[in-house]
């Protein structure tokens, strides 16, 4: 046992007391910048309309409109109706590569801290459960599948979709003992990334950057439109639904792989 | 030219590749990413001077910035990406000894890959997002050998970077709803920010890039991670965050704040408050070195002191002293790994943590030690080694004084910061000769397997060490052949107005090389 | 003087300097396992340098200071606005390099035979580096290049004393963290200059600085204090002046001669080569008897030096402790001689160096083939060497009596000139005290002779031989070497006397056989023809005079019993034990209030306890964060508006 | 004070509750928690600043006229990366804190002190 000394709870509360204070004093600073009448330019200075982010919405980045989008026109930089997906997926695609990179490191990370934790015993679960599961998770898949592929036109996407199909995953492997399979899961993942690095080569490779829309973007609202919104929002769907089952995998512990 | 961009996510390819090759063969991952290390240095060198040392903008997605996100490929960060690469190759192929899992090699491509892309973003949030995944990445590597202080060293390295990143974010939300933009070079063209609010940002930024570059408040993880983590990934922190931290930390505070109007209300306070952090991280390094006791904390305490050097110079501010900071930070990030390569074989052979209890060891084997005193009087800034010329350029710079970031009434920074230096290297010396001296002491203690059971060297545990000692020793004595360049790194961070030139004027929509 | 040509110095400076580097580097990864071999190379590395030594001698001027470029040219380097290394064949460095190179190669001479197997320390090839350093630092022409060599002699110099012997860790570190204190203080003041003079040559600087009097003074006095400190904490001075009794001590026995001999005199050097200049030409500021009051104080402390070296030698018994004291007690001679700023002053402060170069040396090198055949260190173990190592103990005579200032050795003349240097400034209460400790060196001297060669031989030693071929052949060679120094000082004092022109001094009056100094001048061929006579009629009394009986040194003691029950042993009762204990008793007080060594033990253990404070801030990951915050509020407040 | 004002405040008070929280906790799931409040904290703070006066999602459908008032898109972006980047974070923290425990046996941050876990001081990682 080496649970280290407790404190003097003097001491806690002292201490405490001391980082209140502080942060009261860093919060009177946080509210004088806030409420800064110097010159220069103050908080929330940039009203919306001199953002960056108004080109997007205006989908005028490459050449300046000037106007909105109405639906159900076409001809634009970027088709997806849902402005915020035209942003993760198009404008700023690599902040989301990034993302799904995060999710794999964790994922890897955890799944490498957890190998050698011994299997739980679980009590049976219930024949209700072991009932309804199957039938509850046909609904979260079709609702999971909509989601990923709808992205572009209404919210959600592929993060969403995929955190909703791996919530089924994790349905099935608390019901029944069997947490699916980590290899399966894990050749999932590099698929996917691999397919998402593939589009980005791919968009370099039809004459413009890493990442780059290749496909023709179509009229605003259809389902095909948005380029490649759609592709690489259901690799990431595919990818976060295997990744959250592996996590889930290995806090339940029992990934058989061991390496 | 778009493909350029291979050269940051090179790495992502054997880390995608890893743990499916490794169900294949056990060893797979390894090699791959050897091959991709090499690749990556080759590659970036071979480019690098066929385009004679241009600076270049890769924009992602074909948007052109400040909308979309581009890297920016300047000296400073391709050379540097190339030092990057090069070590990470020596790493690994002193890590061919042990047998790690593969997701140990997947982890080890994203934070180097992590490091390359902080050092040539050149968007705020997506610098925020490569600073987590190195975060996550060296997270997953420190705990994973030693379930003691490796778990330790994990825990106190992730408090204080889930901290200071969100606070970060939280200064990105701000700055972006003052300024609109997230664009680095944009940033930098706005007009002013309000003083206070500007001061409040600033800090905010920074918060992670002491963190990041092992800097005073936030290095209470410093001395676990090296002793907990493996010697590979310690020698990873050391050599490539360090890197990645000091650059990226340059394009931030020099490009973005101190040489752009947008903060000039608060630059002055900003330069001093990096100047009072890296002086006090100089002298609380190697005081905490004088009275350590085991070996690995004893590297980390001297990294944290160098890397304050390195920033000393960023205050300083002029393109002289900023020469010296990347030429310390250039002998730091080559000798540390070697260092800690040679700290991992002692401590293997010898079973024991603390120098202290190795005496003699340096003369059953000694080649490392050798190379360990190669590598302390490069640190200490001796003759003949890389370290005497960056400690030569900058003392001259701080005492000529020239080029001062800091407002009137702060001129003494440079002499303060040339009296902390000079008082460092008396306690650097002191513990490393003492060390050293340790180490070649006569007789050797028992536990040491003799001649008899001595360990087999294998050439993959000494090659990696000799090369880093061979290249300290050659720019020891022709350091001419990479002070010019480094000067041009300089220039690359200090010279805001090529930058923002080079991002957002002189591009063509489509982007691409300049 | 033949007339100049710079070819055969260029090559003769670059063969100095870079071929016992290769020698070195070379020996120390090709040649490690045949240690002799080693050290032949060390002393062929030694010869080239004396050969580069007789070339320069004879191609040089002395007069001018040439300044030539170093062929072993580095890349440019923009950040110091210098694309190679300088030297500079000034005749001050052209002295001093000839001169160590002569002592060393004798001293490698005795190496060759001295590392056998059983006293072998790998360190031959170090020193063989360290000879390389020791050329540059004469030669530098920049500050680079001197950094560079001085850096080098100190880490090398480490390596050898430490030579990986636990019980001589102590005293090395203690070494190299005074050399270190020295050389961060030495980095200030050149970069004080160089960034002042914008360039990095040496002689830029002091131009630099002489061009200050009157308008910085408080400047240039802070620089040239940098400078002393390191000149200081390398020629043990005042301050430092405790790391010779240990660094001397621990080293091995024939590197102690080159530590006393050479090493010690590199603060020398540097200050007459780069301190004097600055206080001469149009010194504006505070003088004592027309000497700049700073140097005065130097010249003070060169006295405290000197005695505290000769009250510290009295009362050590361990025979190279005690040997290193008398060298502090000399270089504190040597400084205060030179401090006088005067022609006089500078010629008998490089003749005193040059003396006790040779002397010590001998010295020491005696010292080291009775340790080599008895392995003892401690005086009270020894005694009545003189009957079975007779060359040995002739050498030994002779240097001591140079070290103590009697006629007809080197020693008396170099001290003569010193006082006449003392007496030229009219600097009569600072030569009290040097008298004194010259004269006290006698008491250690007589001690050292009569303890370790005369008395009675004890029977553990019975047995043992005079030293071999080699070793008595380096001893003999030193000999004469203080010899001729003592009847012919002009063979030292014309070369010295002809760097003047160069250093902007006027010429001393002297010749080969005499000296003129202020209040009188000395003949010292004669006074050497008078003693040697009078040596030789005593010597001759003594043979013809009644033999005398050996008889044991029990029977002398305690008229032949050994009265056990009383626990007396031959070392209890050694007529070496406490053998001014009187006087030492005296001096104790004294010198427990000058100590400087408890102070300077105090400051680490002080440090010490701040390392232990901060190390453990490390310890919980909220400290950090916490003191972060304190840390940015403070900082908002302060720099706040 | 508008809308956005108060939660700007509200955002700022929860940052601040969770850097004390961080700061003060003695127990590292606490500390993981406040980690949490300060994700929170700093994903309100970027949504409120992308607020406009009487602005509407960004998705463009048939009801959305020819000029429609559209809130920041940008701000909401990021939150949906912060979210995916606190979700790692937080797992990846509480699988070291269950390490940590199991080598341990505590979760106190007081056994960080050196002295306090002998076998921390004494192991060896080459």
């Amino acid at each position: 046992m080496t649970a280290g000394r407790k404190m003097k709870r003097s001491h806690r509360v002292l201490i405490n007391i001391l980082v209140f204070i502080v942060l009261c004093v860093a919060g009177f600073l946080v509210y004088r910048s806030f409420t800064d009448t110097g010159e220069g330019k103050k908080l929330l200075s940039a009203a919306v309309e001199d953002r960056v982010s108004v080109k997007f919405s205006e989908k005028s980045v490459r050449e300046d409109t000037g106007s909105q989008v109405s639906f159900g026109t076409e001809g634009y930089e970027s088709g997806s109706a849902n402005i915020v997906t035209s942003i993760v997926v198009n404008y700023r695609a690599f902040d989301t590569l990034l993302e799904v990179i995060i999710l794999f490191a964790s994922t890897a990370g955890i799944a490498m801290l957890m190998e050698k934790r011994k299997r739980r015993i679980y009590t049976e679960s219930s024949q209700i459960v072991k009932t309804a599961v199957p039938v509850i998770n046909l609904f979260i898949y079709v609702v999971g599948i909509v989601i990923i592929l709808r992205g572009h036109l209404s919210p959600g996407g592929g993060f969403a979709g995929g955190a909703v199909l791996a919530s089924a995953f994790i349905l099935t492997s608390l019901a029944f003992r069997n947490t699916g399979r980590g290899i399966l899961y894990m050749v999932l993942e590099t698929l996917m990334g691999l397919g998402i690095l593939a589009v980005g080569l791919l968009g370099i490779y039809y004459g413009g950057g890493f990442l780059q829309n290749f496909l023709p973007t179509g009229r605003v609202g259809d389902f095909f439109s948005g380029g490649t919104v759609v592709i690489l929002y259901t690799l990431i769907g595919v990818k976060v639904l295997s990744e959250i089952s592996g996590i889930s995998g290995s806090f339940l512990g029992n990934l058989k792989e061991k390496r | 030219m778009n493909y350029i961009i291979l050269f940051l996510i090179l790495p992502l390819f054997s880390a995608f590749l890893a743990p499916v090759c490794s169900i294949v063969r056990g060893r797979f991952g390894k090699y791959l990413n050897i091959v991709v290390y090499a690749a990556g240095a080759a590659g970036g060198i071979y480019f690098f001077t066929v385009s004679g040392f241009n600076a270049y903008s890769v924009i992602i997605g074909g948007w052109k910035p400040p909308y979309g996100i581009n890297l920016y490929l300047g000296p400073a960060a391709f050379g540097f990406g190339i030092l990057i690469y090069f070590i990470a190759f020596l790493i690994h192929i002193y890590d061919l000894q042990n047998n790690r899992p593969a997701y140990y090699h997947m982890l080890f491509a994203l934070f180097v890959f992590a490091s390359l892309g902080m050092t040539m973003t050149g968007d705020l949030f997506n610098l925020f997002i490569f600073i987590e995944i190195g975060t996550i990445a060296l997270l997953g590597l420190s705990a994973s050998v030693s379930p003691g202080s490796g778990t330790r060293g994990a825990l106190k390295y992730f408090v204080p970077a889930a901290l200071v990143s969100m606070i970060m974010l939280a200064g990105i939300a701000l700055l972006y709803s003052s300024l609109g933009t997230l664009n680095i070079a944009h940033i930098a063209r706005s007009s002013e920010l309000n003083g206070s609010l500007a001061f409040l940002l600033g800090i905010g930024m920074l918060g992670i890039f002491f963190f990041e570059a092992e800097l005073f408040p936030f290095n209470t993880w410093v001395p676990d991670l090296y002793k907990g983590a493996p010697s590979s990934i310690a020698a990873g922190v050391a050599g490539i965050g360090g890197i990645a931290g000091v650059v990226s930390f340059g394009r931030v505070f020099l490009t973005m704040m101190a040489g752009s109007d947008t903060f000039r209300f608060a630059r002055s306070r900003l330069t001093a408050v990096v100047f009072i952090i890296a002086a006090a991280s100089i002298v609380i390094g190697e005081l905490a070195a004088l009275k350590e006791e085991d070996f690995k904390k004893v590297l980390a305490f001297s990294s944290v002191s160098h890397m304050g050097i390195v920033v000393l110079t960023f205050s300083i501010g002029g393109s002289v002293a900023l020469t010296a900071g990347l030429f310390i930070l250039l002998n730091h990030s080559v000798v540390k790994p070697l260092m800690l390569m040679t700290a991992g074989f002692y401590i293997k052979t010898s079973g024991k943590a603390r120098w202290r209890e190795m005496r003699g060891i340096a003369r059953r084997y000694p080649l490392t030690g050798a190379l360990f005193v190669v590598g302390a009087l490069s640190l200490m800034g001796m003759p003949l080694f890389a370290g005497f010329w960056g400690k030569m350029i900058l003392l001259k710079s701080l005492f000529s004084g020239q080029g001062s970031l800091s407002a009137a009434g702060q001129q003494t920074f440079p002499l303060i910061g040339a009296a902390v230096i000079l008082f460092s290297v008396i306690l650097e010396g002191t513990y490393f000769m003492r060390i050293g001296h340790v180490f070649f002491e006569a007789p050797p203690s028992e536990d040491i397997p003799g001649r008899s059971r001595r360990l087999k060297i294998s050439l993959s545990t000494a090659a990696p060490a000799l090369i880093l000692a061979l290249v300290v020793v050659f720019f020891g004595l022709r350091p001419g052949l990479i002070e010019g360049y480094l000067s041009r790194a300089a220039a690359d961070l200090i010279n805001t107005a090529d930058y923002i030139n080079n991002v957002l004027v002189t591009l063509s929509a489509a982007g691409g090389a300049l | 003087m033949m007339k100049l040509c710079p070819g055969i110095l260029n090559t003769g400076m670059f063969g100095a300097v870079v071929f016992p580097y290769a020698v070195g580097i070379f020996s120390l990864i090709i040649l490690k396992r045949w240690k002799r071999l080693q050290w032949a190379f060390f002393f062929l590395s030694t010869l080239f340098q004396l050969f580069a030594a007789y070339s320069l001698f004879r191609s040089g001027n002395f007069g001018s200071g040439i300044s030539q470029k170093f062929p072993f040219a580095l890349s440019p380097i923009p950040g110091l606005g210098q694309s190679a290394l300088f030297f500079q064949f000034t005749g001050l460095g052209f002295i001093f390099f000839a001169g160590s190179t002569i002592v060393t190669l004798i001293i490698s001479i005795f190496s060759l035979a001295f590392n056998d197997r059983d006293h072998a320390t790998g360190v031959a090839p170090l020193w063989t580096i360290l000879m390389g350093a020791n050329a540059g630092i004469f030669f530098a022409g920049d500050w680079l290049s001197f950094l560079i060599s001085w850096e080098v002699m100190g880490w090398t110099s480490f390596l050898i004393i430490a030579h990986g012997r636990e019980d001589s860790r102590k005293a090395a570190l203690y070494y190299y963290i005074l050399s270190l204190i020295g050389s961060s203080a030495m980095l200030a003041g050149i970069f004080i200059g160089v960034s002042g003079s914008g360039s990095m040559a040496i002689a830029d600087s002091v131009r630099y600085f002489s061009g200050l009097w009157g308008t910085r003074n408080s400047l240039v006095v802070l620089s040239t204090l940098f400078f002393t400190v390191a000149f200081f904490a390398k020629s043990a001075v005042f301050p430092f002046y405790m790391w010779p009794s240990l660094a001397h001590a621990e080293a091995p026995d024939d590197f102690s001669s080159f530590l006393s001999g050479v090493m010690i005199k590199y603060g020398v050097f540097g200050l007459i080569a780069v301190v004097l200049p600055i206080y001469r030409a149009g010194y504006v500021g505070p003088a004592v008897h027309g000497v700049p009051l700073y140097l005065a104080v130097l010249g003070w402390f060169g006295v405290i030096t000197a005695v505290l070296g000769t009250l510290y030698a009295i009362k050590q018994d361990d025979m190279k402790k005690l040997m290193a004291y008398s060298t502090v007690s000399n270089i504190g001679l040597i400084i205060a001689a030179l401090s006088m700023n005067s022609s006089l002053g500078i010629a008998a402060a490089l003749f005193h160096t040059f003396n006790h170069m040779v002397f010590k040396g001998g010295i020491f090198l005696s010292l080291a083939s009775v340790k080599y055949r008895t392995g003892e260190r401690e005086m009270h173990k020894l005694g009545g060497m003189a009957y079975r190592m007779p060359l040995s103990f002739f050498t030994f005579l002779i240097c001591i009596i140079a070290a103590a200032g009697i006629p007809p050795m080197s020693g008396f003349a170099s001290k003569w000139m010193i006082y006449q240097a003392l007496f030229e400034k009219k600097m009569l209460i600072m030569a009290i005290p040097a008298f004194f400790a010259s004269t006290g060196s006698f008491l250690y001297l007589y001690r050292g002779l009569h303890t370790i060669y005369l008395g009675q031989l004890s029977n553990r030693f019975a047995k043992i031989k005079e030293a071999p071929a080699p070793m008595a052949f380096a001893m003999l060679i030193m000999m004469f070497t203080v010899m001729l120094g003592g009847f012919f000082p002009g063979l030292v004092l014309s070369p010295v006397n002809s760097i003047f022109t160069g250093m902007g001094f006027a010429h001393i009056s002297q010749d080969l056989f005499s000296i003129q100094g202020v209040t009188t001048s000395i003949r010292l061929t004669s006074i050497g023809t008078i003693f040697m006579g009078s040596f030789f009629i005593v010597g001759f009394l003594y043979l013809i005079g009644k033999k005398r009986e050996h008889v044991e040194q029990l029977d002398t003691y305690t008229s032949g019993e050994m009265p056990e029950e009383w626990g007396l042993t031959e070392e209890k009762y050694h007529y070496g034990m406490h053998f001014y204990e009187p006087l030492e008793v005296t001096i104790e007080p004294f010198l427990k209030g000058t100590s400087m060594d408890s102070l300077f033990r105090r400051i680490g253990y002080e440090t010490g306890k701040l390392s232990g404070t901060v190390k453990r801030w490390f310890n919980t990951p909220q400290l950090g964060t916490l003191v972060l915050l304190i840390v940015v509020v403070l900082l908002v407040v302060v720099l706040g508006r | 004070m508008s809308i956005q004002q108060l939660f700007l405040y509200n955002a700022s008070a929860i940052l601040l509750i969770g850097v004390f929280g961080i700061l003060t906790r003695r127990n590292i799931i606490k500390i993981l928690l406040s980690i949490n409040i300060l994700q929170t904290g700093a994903n309100l703070l970027l949504v409120a600043l992308g607020w406009r006066p009487s602005g509407i999602a960004p998705i463009i459908t048939e009801n959305t006229g020819h000029a429609p008032l559209f809130v920041d898109p940008l701000p909401q972006a990021m939150v949906l990366t912060a979210i995916v980047i606190a979700f790692g974070t937080t797992a990846l923290g509480l699988v070291i804190a269950i390490k940590y425990y199991m080598s341990h046996r505590s979760l106190e941050t007081s056994s960080f002190m050196y002295g306090k876990t002998k076998s921390d001081d004494e192991e060896v990682v080459q």
